[in-house]
């Protein structure tokens, strides 16, 4: 089993007020020097067999039919080190 | 004999109750349709109704899309048959690309539940024939996921062809772009919007006005003067 | 690890327990182990601990609340008293409303959006386990003080929460209350109330019975949330860690509960439950042992059969898990096929966990092995009571002594008008409209009266115009000078809004908030409140139909106010009659209704201007909160009446500034002889209300009121842009609606 | 100026409504193996400095107290590589 993740975010040129919020509230919490946030998804897909080319493409379609609402979002299929990102 | 209107009924759909009623008010029949089913029982017309189908899970209206009732109203659509989204129903019409652009977070990112005025701006359609175009009127707005976006170009060829139903007037309430609070298909026989028509068809409860009874009595109107 | 069976229990008499952490006392568990006549197994352990916790089993209120079942009116409305899931009221044509306040305090403050989100979720599958649609929410809200940062932090969660919660389920949000004050700074009161009608013939009661009858559990698969929230959460401090090794939040799924109450209600119009529990508070635990013991028989359940979300959970989680969105029915075998069938349809998964058996034990297996084998009733209904000590706090004669009415009142007419622009600004007399904007108040299409009006309204028949109003109210300040009285206060000015509204009261639901009742100063307050609301209760013949009580709300020494919501229930035959608050025709005449004494102690105006508590709560009196009402309800049917607005905190300034913001329209306003201005305007005298007459109405309606024995007295006209008060001030709308409007976003947007 | 990316996932005890809820909408788009989806949030952050042992702390105590709810949530701090991801 290998895990796919999907990141989904708004496309650059529409307003993410989400993001905006975020960067709004660090002044208030004591944080300089960040110039710009961006708030998207991220997807976590456990496949079940080996993740082939044609595994990946198959999800791409996901992603692009379903996933992302490509009007307004991009998105990004990557295939998961085993290793866990230290935190 | 009088129009029949379908109403879907998607898993976690709200507002098909009130626009059963509100279908009856004008003096149609409701036919509730639902999600599984493919067949339209030889509606008239359909309306997708306001509510969190699939509970806005991904993106409001992006699973619903792919039910199999979905399946005959894009068919149906395509064809002529008049098809009106309200509020949860716009996001699904967006999401099948019935209609162009999307709908995205309200710019102050709540749920905003309010009297909102708008401008019919056409009454070109099938849904707001009993409208004067420029008709100032009042009616609930409730959502959380409002903000119609669409790239200029879109939205440019909207204004041209005057696909622009209807706009906010007063406030703004959702960052939408130029103030659109609706939109049609090229045809005029679908339409979408945000605000709940349905909301506002008898005096004594909600606001207490009727401004949104003419989309039940338009729609009426229009399939049996057509007959 | 093994399984701790039944046998092996019987075996290993000597094992050591966990007790003391699962929050058990020492004696509690000898009585477990006296039931059992055997040391319980893990699984019982976990079953009776989070079923004999103060959530639970109310033990440290029971003996107060018994009064409720003990002082009741004569009041044929009842059909449901008080020990199901809520209490049912006959509204007259069949109907039955349903109607219960539950609180979600703790959890709300840890996780303010899961845990208010979460307390929706829960107060509305008790609504529709008893046979109910429900139709509409209301939300009483206490908070820390309003520009306290945590606020900040807990505000906007919690209100977003109820919202996400709420509005996914379509459920209109008619009513509630937000208050701020610092004593709910680390311990905020998250209430939330449910109504739900149904016919007569549809109340549906929490049992089981007839043996061979299958157990289904449907709904969410369970999962490890929420393990222990309720014994941890609710009963213990928060230092106290217990044994939540799992995250003792849940996370709410509305999707899934909108799903389970439409598949709920077709699975009703079939008839096909013999019995029916949520799952809140306890989970399984609470469930089956509540069903069983409510029966006639035992229950058998095979606990390897209910779905999970991780596989890893243990039976004794498994039991403990407060899993959301889940639902336990008691079905005949022959139904057994068309359940499943509709819950298909739904989405909804179910599965047959157990059956009714004979015999009267609760048994419960885990892959063919016993690891429960207990009488239910001595899980659910016969935890243990105690009767903690009271005793009148020795600061209560010097709180109640430092009297409002020493104060400094304003010099002059300038001060005056200062003072009130200050109070009309102030956040809990500010316009909640940010907040309640964020509540969708028109979903169902029979929304007659929703915020701010005195209380909600909503259509039940759309045929006769039947409807049903509830109002919630409970004034913590009040309730500190004299917890009797405070109680009583919450009580007549619910009633009152309720009779404002145009809707005759019924019944009442309460949620009783308090600190810990291992303080004699609480316990006392707590007393002296359940004795004032069971009097009141009697006096005004509303009977008590269910409620809920929270304790431990406190951080360290120092409880919160003791804050009883009173949460009234009304029914009126004609919504088209209904009453809103808004004055709007111009010329139509001011009356006040009832008698103004100077009474400031626990007042808007004392904790506004001199940031004070002390003296006595305004004086209680029943039998006028009465008349009044019938006075209200009469003239609303009779057409004597356009605008009606109770007075409470704010006084009548409030209330007139309210009324004319809601129409858009200015009053003028006379001091009447043998009153002063300050007292006029913001007293908090009880038993009042304004109300706008047509002129053409005025004779009818002031003979009625004289005729009828309660005092009348005009007090100006509805006319113009500002509210001026003769001989003193002029205020205008603009400036009045900037400084109601502004101050909630200006803090929380 | 460099992208520091905060990936916030629900913890995997949490129950994840909207991860389930596409998870259940997969077969009927005909697509099998894909056994769970979790969903979660992605910020991205454009920060102005370098972004040395000191700023990676500071983002990390504010996807602590910020970004993430650590009683339900759990997050991985990650400076993204400045070669972009092939799509
Ligand atoms: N303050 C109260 N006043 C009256 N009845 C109460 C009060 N608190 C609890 N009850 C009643 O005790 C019973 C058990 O309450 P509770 O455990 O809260 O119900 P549930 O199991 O549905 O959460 C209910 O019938 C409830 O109405
Ligand atoms: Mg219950």
């Amino acid at each position: 089993m290998a895990r796919v993740v999907v990141d989904v975010m708004l496309k650059p040129e529409i307003l993410d007020p989400q993001g905006q919020a975020v960067q709004r509230a660090l002044p208030r919490l004591g944080f300089q020097g960040i110039s710009d946030v961006r708030q998207g998804k991220r997807f976590e897909l456990e496949v079940d067999g080996p993740v082939d080319d044609a595994a990946l493409a198959r999800i791409h379609e996901l992603a692009e039919t379903f996933l992302a609402n490509t009007v307004i979002e991009d998105f990004v299929v990557k295939v998961e080190e085993p290793a866990v990102e230290a935190k | 004999m009088t129009a029949r209107i379908g109403v879907v009924t998607f898993p976690g759909t709200l507002d098909d109750r009130d626009t059963q009623r509100a279908v009856r008010v004008a003096g149609a029949e409701a036919v509730p349709l639902w999600h599984r089913d493919k067949d339209l029982k030889q509606v008239d017309a359909v309306v997708l109704p306001g509510g969190f189908s699939y509970g806005d899970y991904l993106r409001a209206g992006a699973i619903s899309r792919f039910s199999p009732v979905m399946e005959s109203v894009i068919e149906q659509a395509k064809a002529g048959m008049p098809v009106l989204g309200i509020c949860n129903g716009f996001q699904v019409l967006t999401e099948t690309h019935l209609l162009p652009g999307a709908m995205l977070r309200n710019n102050h990112l709540h749920f905003i539940c309010r009297d909102q005025k708008l401008r019919v701006e056409t009454n070109s359609t099938a849904w707001t024939a009993d409208y004067e175009a420029g008709q100032e009127i009042s009616i609930p707005l409730k959502n959380i996921d409002g903000r119609y976006v669409a790239d200029e170009r879109t939205l440019d060829l909207l204004e041209a062809e005057g696909r622009v139903a209807f706009r906010y007037l007063d406030v703004n309430p959702n960052g939408s772009l130029r103030d659109i609070a609706g939109i049609t298909n090229e045809a005029g026989n679908v339409v979408g919007l945000m605000p709940h028509p349905e909301h506002a068809v008898e005096p004594l409860v909600g606001t207490g006005r009727t401004d949104g009874l003419g989309f039940f009595t338009s729609i009426l109107k229009n399939l049996v003067g057509a007959r | 690890m093994t399984l701790d069976t039944v046998k092996h229990a019987e075996q290993t008499p000597e094992a050591g327990q966990p007790w003391a952490d699962l929050g058990l006392k020492p004696d509690e568990y000898e009585r477990i182990r006296e039931i059992l006549g055997r040391r319980p197994t893990g699984a019982e352990l976990a079953m009776y601990s989070v079923m004999w916790s103060e959530h639970c089993s109310y033990k440290s209120s029971k003996v107060h609340l018994k009064q409720f079942g003990e002082k009741v009116p004569e009041n044929d409305a009842m059909l449901v008293g008080i020990g199901e899931n809520a209490g049912v009221v006959d509204v007259g044509q069949g109907y039955a409303v349903t109607f219960k306040v539950e609180s979600h305090n703790h959890p709300s403050y840890i996780e303010p959006y899961q845990g208010a989100a979460t307390g929706v979720g829960g107060i509305v599958r008790d609504i529709l386990a008893m046979g109910a649609r429900p139709v509409a929410v209301v939300d009483p809200l206490r908070f820390g003080a309003a520009d306290h940062p945590d606020t900040k932090r807990v505000l906007p969660g919690v209100v977003a929460g109820i919202g996400g919660y709420g509005n996914c389920l379509g459920l209109p949000n008619i009513g509630g209350e937000v208050v701020f004050d610092p004593c709910y700074q680390g311990n905020p009161l998250v209430n939330a109330g449910c109504i739900g009608v149904m016919k007569h013939e549809d109340i549906h009661l929490a049992k089981a019975s007839g043996t061979g009858n299958k157990v289904i559990l449907y709904g969410a698969r369970t999962g490890g949330d929420g393990i222990g929230g309720v014994s941890v959460l609710a009963s213990e401090t928060f230092e106290s860690t217990g044994p939540a090794k799992r995250p003792a939040v849940q996370v709410g799924d509305p999707f899934q509960e909108k799903l389970l109450i439409e598949c709920t209600l077709e699975i009703f119009r079939e008839k096909l439950v013999a019995g029916i529990q949520d799952l809140g508070g306890a989970g399984l635990s609470c469930a089956t042992s509540e069903l069983a013991s409510a029966g006639s028989g035992g229950m058998r359940v095979d606990l390897d059969t209910v779905p999970l979300r991780d596989s890893s959970l243990s039976p004794e989680e498994i039991l403990m898990s407060e899993s959301q969105e889940r639902m336990c029915a008691v079905v005949e075998p022959d139904k057994v096929d068309r359940f499943m069938e509709i819950c298909e349809k739904w989405d909804v998964i179910a599965t047959v966990i157990g059956e009714v058996t004979e015999g009267e034990r609760l048994e419960i297996f885990w892959h063919g092995e016993q690891i429960v084998d207990v009488p239910p009733r001595t899980v659910a209904h016969e935890g243990p009571v105690y009767h903690r000590p009271y005793e009148r706090p020795s600061w209560q004669d010097a709180l109640q002594a430092d009297d409002a009415n020493k104060l400094a009142r304003p010099a002059d007419a300038t001060e005056l008008k200062e003072q009130i622009l200050k109070l009309v600004a102030s956040p809990n007399q500010a316009s909640k409209a940010w907040i309640t904007d964020q509540y969708d108040r028109f979903v169902q299409g029979n929304t007659i009266l929703a915020q701010p009006e005195d209380a909600g309204m909503v259509r039940v028949d759309e045929e006769s115009n039947l409807g049903v109003a509830m109002a919630t109210d409970g004034n913590g300040r009040y309730a500190k000078l004299d917890p009797y009285a405070g109680a009583q206060l919450a009580l007549a000015e619910s009633y009152r809004n309720v009779a404002a509204s145009g809707a005759k009261p019924l019944a009442i639901s309460n949620c009783l908030n308090f600190g810990s009742p291992e303080d004699p100063d609480v316990m006392w307050q707590f007393a002296e409140a359940t004795r004032g609301l069971a009097d009141g209760c009697l006096q005004l013949g509303t009977p008590v139909t269910g409620g809920n009580v929270s304790l431990y709300n406190q951080t360290g020494e120092t409880a919160i106010h003791p804050t009883p919501v009173v949460a009234v229930l009304g029914v009126i035959d004609d919504v088209t009659r209904r009453t809103p608050i808004a004055f709007k025709e111009e010329g139509q005449l001011l009356y006040l209704l009832g008698e103004t004494r100077a009474e400031f102690g626990g007042s808007a105006w004392s904790q506004v201007v001199h940031d004070h508590l002390g003296g006595l709560p305004p004086k209680v009196d029943l039998e006028r909160e009465r008349l009044l009402a019938e006075i209200l309800i009469s003239a609303s049917r009779d057409g004597m009446i356009d605008a009606a607005h109770d007075l409470s905190d704010g006084g009548l300034v409030q209330a007139v500034v309210e009324s004319c913001l809601r129409g858009n329209t200015g009053a003028r306003l006379v001091v009447p002889d043998g009153l002063d201005a300050f007292t006029f305007l913001l007293s908090e005298s009880a038993g009042r209300a304004v109300v706008s007459v047509p002129r053409s109405e005025e004779l009818r309606f002031t003979d009625m009121c004289g005729a009828r024995g309660l005092p009348v007295t005009r007090i100006g006209v509805v006319d113009g842009t500002a509210v001026e008060v003769q001989g003193q001030f002029t205020l205008s709308l603009d400036e009045l609606r900037a400084a109601h409007a502004e101050t909630i976003p200006g803090l929380f947007a």
